[in-house]
């Protein structure tokens, strides 16, 4: 369904963020997309929502399609129309509109009538049952697990058929983790939604994606589906912080696995 | 892009370095063989950029009349620098500067307003340079006498003593509540110590409404006036903060008899349409309506110069007498024009003839040139004013107050 | 796109005020122009200087407060009122020579600038400015009506400065007490900005509330930011007073607030060399527009009644687009043409 | 007769008020949608008045073509200013959008004067001058028609920003531009909207005001009592920014009458200020403002 083709983009005219990268997301799967902080995951994902002309970033090379179609020069409105949505990093709800605000504007590309916003409304309130007790509150003052729901549910709301998040883990308990997981699994296999999920959280995020993509430093390093990742011994030990001799890694490893690492590629 | 912002700038700052350093040497100040050199400031685009544009047409008028139709002053053609002040202060001071210094001006002329005259007060004995004559309407530009400064304008003083006056003796009004509504500054201030000069000769008390320059609400300042049950009231201010003021007393049923000071004896006084009729104005010049051989004059002279929109305005002579007095002077001189030789052939004129347009008269320690003036009445049907009175002193003489 | 400064290897080279010896030569030369320019120059030109020295001070001060610690200020003038009201009540009516009054006049701006400092601890961005033009505005007001004490509209009169029996009353002497000022003011806040104190400064402009959990104390840089900005305006304002001879309500308003905002803004934020440029560039801009009218008004008379106009649109657009094609302001302009000569012939 | 001065103060300061009430609300709609504070504001309001003096006059056009003439031009200009001028600069400091705004209050300031000179020019009047008593106090047709139409805007803004979705977008995107990207909001097409509709609320404020006073190019002074009026009520509330305006020409209105005698004239001009340093100290935010959610 989506499709991107050895993407590079550049920043301020001289940063190279992304150093041609090429991934794929099938129809209704769940893909994982990991890395460490500053690989490019975020870029990739702004590069694909349209987001790069306004911040300064350009495509120099490579195209993102979707379904068929090159959408690398299409504004963001456009992507969204098209049913690609993005929950940010740091899930950026809009925090002086109440709750149900919030849900409203991210039906804002839709024109398909109150019936069927009422009823993606409703759907979207079962998924969240939390959200539902709030929906009258500023969306700053509610609690961060429930600013990472508002953030999917206002996803939601788009109707996408392609949903990225970035990061949806990041500062929340590990029960809400599992929770909001489970929510995104249910989603995928109800409204059968494809999802592309960044996450530093490897072991969960791999546990719940067929496919799996990790980045370094601009670059797809390893690929594979999930069962296949989760056993590789390079990420068991850099990703999921695993070692089968249980030892402290060490610098000079560290070293010795970015080595192997422009092998791999 | 930034190419061209920064040849941009790089142009401006050899612009700067052009001008700064151009050389303006002239062996007599402000007077060469073929030419005598006036400078000016006017507000050209600042809160008096009004005045500046009517100026400036006068200005060009009286240039191009003594230029071609009088073929120069002894051989010598005139001109005149303008810079703008915009009613500044600090500008003004910097306009002086440049004009003293740079331009190396003969003498000022027409200039006019309160604050920025005031500024540069200074300078101008410091500078020796003759100022004829300013039209600002404080005081202190003619009290005490400066030589080299002089001053053509109504007194608000003068008119508000005789509003006081006129009341009491022409219109014999038994116990009138006198008030006044004026501009707070030295202007409107001048007009209030009238006030109250002819108070304490009369007996009478009177309401102050004072208004901030700019403010064009002038509810509270009505109110005030009408809860002290004023009779008569004096404006000083523009012309249509007046039409302004007769509005709002009308609005709030306050039906008072208006005198206004002289700066309202202008078209816009018309902007508040019947409710100006009948009130009364002072004024020390002569009308157009009148059909005085003056205007008749100055009606020919500034059509030929480009100059027809200031003959709409009735205060055009206040620019254009001094300007004939000052032609005059130079003539009489003749070709050994100094500072100091054109100040005190200024000074020296008894009666100077402008032939119906009003009086001017300075003396060796006077430099007050109105003294007399005429009590004007209000027609807005056919918007005219039409002179009520003859020429008449204030009962309370200047200088013996 | 951030403006880099080079590349420093110690900290002593970081510290330096100085950063190379072509520097130090441009300075030297530009100092001999500015020491020599009563002797050559003519008093137009003089009188133009110490405007612009004037305003540079005035600028720097306000760069303390707005470029520095990101307080924006729309009352500066203000404060400059406060300085040069205090001189020149002081200079007038108690006959106190012209170095007491300089001072008294800061200090007084200064007093005041805690006063209203205290305050503003609370509000942030629009509110501050409005806060500030309330300010303005207020002060106007009385120093508009405390008429026994500054007598409105007729203004102050200053007795002639003096200092060690040496009069300063003409522009070209007075250019040196000025210029002295200006440079010393200069040095300073230089200094300032790359001492700790300046660091904090820039912490609480950047993130306050970040800047105060790292244990800057917040209400004392800001409230120092406050006094010594307006102390600095209230000197400036002081010598302005001195400059002119004579001061008036007028020469204090809202819109003299704007021109310093605009100094600081189209020479650079925050840095001291961009608060220089600024100045005298807003100073000139008006020289230059009517160096060009003025004539144009002369020769065409009744062309006069439209350059008003023009000249403003004219110091409209370029502000506009100043801030459209160099938001770094003067300073950013300044960098690229140093880095430019620095690296040629090479381009990176 | 005491009791008639209070109210007569009242009515007339609620019909200032109301002026400043748009000038401020026309701030408000630019600031909640793009984060700019427009200092050309005021200078709309003029230019907008002064656009349909002249579709009156040269034009010969009746009050109300002419009026709905102008609010269409006023949108096409403001929308021009805001793409050719303003986008360019959006992600820039605060302080360079606030001057380039002051830039181009300048611009159109000067525009005014050099295309319709600096002479005060009289509007011509749509209503009629005969006042009207109100509760024992007179007030202008003109007034009540500024009163009335501060009073609808209120309204419709009110429902606009709560319910519809353009209002809800254009909240959005005041927050937070580049998630409103994400939303699949025309972030471009809100800030052009915003102007044009703050170029319309200014118009109306201009044509008003001239209706009751008369035309001059500094008639944006205006807006500097606008100022306090949007600080008062808080900088992001529609609300807020109306009934700031109100209080500011009521309470400038009796301090004028009451107070002149104290304090010197003119503290009618300065009682907004003092009212804003009041309630600053102990509403950094204004009185309906948002205090703003912060996290570092």
């Amino acid at each position: 369904m989506l499709r991107i083709n050895n993407l590079e983009v550049v920043y301020n005219d001289i940063i190279l963020v992304l150093r041609g990268i090429s991934l794929e997301a099938p129809e209704a799967a769940i893909i994982a997309f990991l890395g460490s902080n500053g690989a490019g995951k975020s870029t990739t994902l702004r590069a694909i929502s349209g987001l790069l002309p306004y911040e300064d970033g350009e495509i120099t090379k490579g195209t993102i399609e979707y379904r068929g179609e090159a959408v690398h020069t299409f504004d963001p409105q456009r992507i969204v129309g098209l049913g690609i949505t993005q929950v940010p990093e740091g899930r950026r709800v809009f925090a002086e509109l109440t709750v149900e605000e919030n849900i409203r504007v991210g039906a804002h590309t839709r024109r398909d009538g109150k019936e069927e916003f009422r009823r993606d409304y409703d759907r979207v309130l079962a998924y969240f049952p939390a959200l539902s007790r709030r929906l009258r509150v500023q969306a700053g003052f509610v609690s961060g697990g429930e600013q990472q729901m508002l953030a999917i549910a206002r996803a939601f709301m788009a109707r996408p058929s392609l949903m990225m998040l970035d990061e949806p883990s990041l500062g929340l308990a590990p029960l809400l983790v599992t929770e909001i997981f489970d929510i995104i699994r249910k989603i995928n296999a109800e409204e059968r939604v494809s999802v592309l999920l960044v996450e530093q959280n490897a072991l969960m995020a791999l546990a719940i994606a067929e496919y799996g993509y990790i980045m370094e430093n601009g670059k797809i390093v390893l690929d594979g589906p999930s069962h296949k990742l989760m056993e590789n011994e390079d990420v068991k030990e850099f990703y999921l912080g695993m070692k089968s001799d249980k030892e402290r890694k060490s610098f000079a490893e560290v070293k010795h696995y970015k080595r192997r690492k422009r092998w791999l590629s | 892009m930034n190419v061209i912002a920064r040849s941009g700038l790089l142009i401006v700052a050899l612009v700067v370095l052009l001008v700064l350093s151009a050389p303006a040497a002239k062996a007599e100040v402000g007077v060469t063989d073929d030419k005598i050199l006036f400078g000016s400031f006017q507000d050209m685009s600042g809160p008096g950029a009004y005045l500046g544009k009517m100026c400036s047409l006068v200005l060009a008028a009286w240039k191009r009349w003594v230029n071609e139709d009088l073929g120069g002053i002894h051989g010598r053609k005139v001109d005149v620098v303008i810079e703008d002040n915009k009613y500044d202060p600090v500008l003004t001071k910097t306009a002086f500067t440049k004009l003293v210094d740079q331009h190396k001006v003969f003498a000022l002329t027409a200039v006019y307003g309160s604050t920025p005259c005031q500024a540069i007060i200074e300078d101008i004995d410091k500078a020796k340079i003759p100022v004829f004559a300013t039209a600002a309407t404080t005081q202190t530009m003619f009290d005490p006498p400066r030589r080299y400064l002089f001053h053509y304008a109504c007194s608000d003083q003068d008119n508000s003593i005789m509003m006081v006056d006129y009341i009491i003796n022409d219109l014999k009004t038994k116990d009138p509540k006198i008030g006044i509504c004026y501009q707070d500054d030295e202007w409107g201030k001048d007009a209030l110590s009238g006030v109250e000069l002819a108070g304490k000769k009369y007996g009478l008390a009177h309401t102050a409404a004072p208004y901030k320059r700019g403010e064009k609400n002038l509810n509270p300042q009505v109110m005030k006036l009408k809860a002290a049950g004023v009779t008569h009231c004096f404006f000083a201010g523009y012309a249509p903060v007046y039409a302004a003021l007769l509005t709002e007393a009308n609005k709030v049923g306050w039906k008072p008899i208006f005198f206004g000071d002289y700066v309202t004896v202008d078209p816009k006084t018309f902007m508040a349409g019947d409710l100006a009729n009948g009130h009364f104005h002072f004024f020390n010049l002569g009308l157009r309506s009148e059909g005085v051989p003056g205007w008749k004059k100055m009606e020919e002279i500034f059509t030929k110069g480009g100059a027809t929109e200031a003959l709409d305005w009735p205060l055009a002579p206040l620019m254009w007498t001094p300007l004939l007095m000052l032609t005059k002077a130079m003539q009489d001189i003749g070709k050994d024009l100094t500072r100091e030789k054109l100040i005190d052939t200024l000074q020296s004129y008894k009666d100077f003839d402008t032939a119906g347009l009003g009086k001017i008269e300075f003396g060796p320690n006077l430099r007050k040139g109105s003294h007399v003036y005429r009590v004007l009445q209000c027609d807005a049907a056919k918007k005219e004013f039409k002179p009520l009175t003859d020429w008449r002193e204030p009962s309370l003489v200047w200088g013996k107050r | 796109m951030a403006v880099t400064r080079f590349c420093v290897r110690t900290y002593r080279q970081d510290l330096r005020i100085l950063s190379s010896p072509a520097a130090k030569i441009g300075l030297i030369l530009f100092l001999l122009v500015l020491l020599t320019l009563p002797l050559w120059a003519r008093k137009y030109l003089v009188f133009v200087a110490c405007i612009s020295g004037v305003s540079v001070i005035g600028a720097l001060g306000l760069n303390i407060l707005t470029g520095m610690t990101g307080l924006i200020s729309l009352g500066h003038a203000a404060f400059m009122g406060l300085g040069a009201y205090t001189a020149a009540i002081l200079s007038a009516k108690a006959g106190w020579p012209m170095v007491p009054c300089l001072l008294s006049g800061a200090v007084m701006s200064a007093v005041m600038g805690a006063i209203v400092g205290v305050p503003t601890l609370r509000l942030k961005g629009l509110y501050l400015v409005v806060t500030t033009l309330a300010f303005q505005f207020i002060v106007q007001h009385v120093i508009y009506h405390w008429e026994s004490l500054t007598q409105s509209d007729k203004g102050i009169k200053l007795a002639t400065p003096a200092f060690l029996g040496l009069e300063f009353g003409s522009y070209d002497s007075f250019y040196y007490v000025i210029l002295f000022c200006a440079v010393l003011v200069a040095v300073l806040t230089k200094n300032l900005a790359m001492s700790r104190t300046g660091r904090a400064l820039v912490a609480v402009r950047d993130r306050d509330i970040a800047a105060e959990i790292i244990g800057v104390n917040l209400a004392k840089y800001k409230i120092l930011a406050f006094v010594v900005s307006s102390f600095v305006a209230g000197l400036s304002g002081a010598l302005y007073a001195y400059l002119l001879g004579l001061i008036a309500p007028d020469h204090f308003t809202f819109n003299q607030s704007i021109l310093y905002v605009a100094m600081i803004i189209v020479g650079g934020m925050g840095t001291v060399l961009g608060s220089v440029l600024g100045a005298v560039f807003m100073v000139l801009l008006p020289e230059v527009i009517s160096a060009v009218s003025g004539p144009l008004a002369s020769a065409y008379p009744t062309l006069a009644p439209r350059i008003g106009g023009i000249s403003v649109v004219v110091y409209g657009l370029v502000i506009i687009l100043f801030l459209l094609f160099e938001p770094e302001g003067l300073f950013g302009i300044w960098i690229r043409l140093k880095r430019y000569f620095k690296t040629w012939p090479y381009t990176y | 007769m005491a009791l008639q001065i209070l109210l007569q103060l009242i009515v007339t300061g609620l019909a200032w008020g109301s002026v400043y009430a748009l000038i401020a609300l026309g701030f408000v709609l630019i600031f909640k949608a793009t984060d700019i504070f427009n200092f050309a504001q005021p200078e709309l309001m003029m230019l907008g008045a002064y656009l349909s003096f002249t579709l009156i006059t040269a034009l010969k056009l009746p009050f109300l073509p002419a009026f709905l003439v102008t609010l269409v031009l006023m949108t096409v200009i403001s929308s021009l200013l805001e793409m050719m001028v303003i986008r360019p600069l959006v992600g820039e400091p605060v302080l360079a959008v606030i001057m380039v705004t002051l830039g181009l209050a300048n611009v159109i300031r000067g525009m005014t004067g050099l295309i319709w000179g600096y002479e005060e020019l009289q509007f011509p009047k749509p209503f009629s001058a005969q006042p009207i008593m109100l509760f024992g106090a007179a007030i202008n047709q003109a007034e009540i028609f500024t009163i009335l139409a501060t009073a609808l805007l209120l309204v419709v803004f009110f429902i606009f920003f709560k319910y519809s979705r353009a209002g809800l977008s254009m909240r959005a995107t005041a927050e937070d531009t580049s998630t409103a990207f994400l939303m699949g909001i025309n972030v471009k097409r809100v800030f052009t909207a915003s102007w044009a509709i703050a170029s319309v609320v200014a118009t109306i404020a201009g044509v008003l005001l001239a209706t009751f006073t008369y035309l001059e190019p500094i008639m944006g002074h205006a807006g500097l009592k606008a100022l306090p009026a949007l600080i008062l009520g808080g900088m992001d509330s529609v609300v807020g920014a109306i009934l700031g305006g109100l209080i500011i020409g009521v309470a400038e209105n009796l301090a004028g009458f009451y107070l002149e005698q104290y304090l010197g004239g003119g503290i009618n001009e300065i009682t907004a200020y003092v009212i804003v340093l009041i309630v600053m100290m102990v509403r950094p935010y204004g009185l309906f403002g948002t205090k703003e959610i912060e996290r570092v």
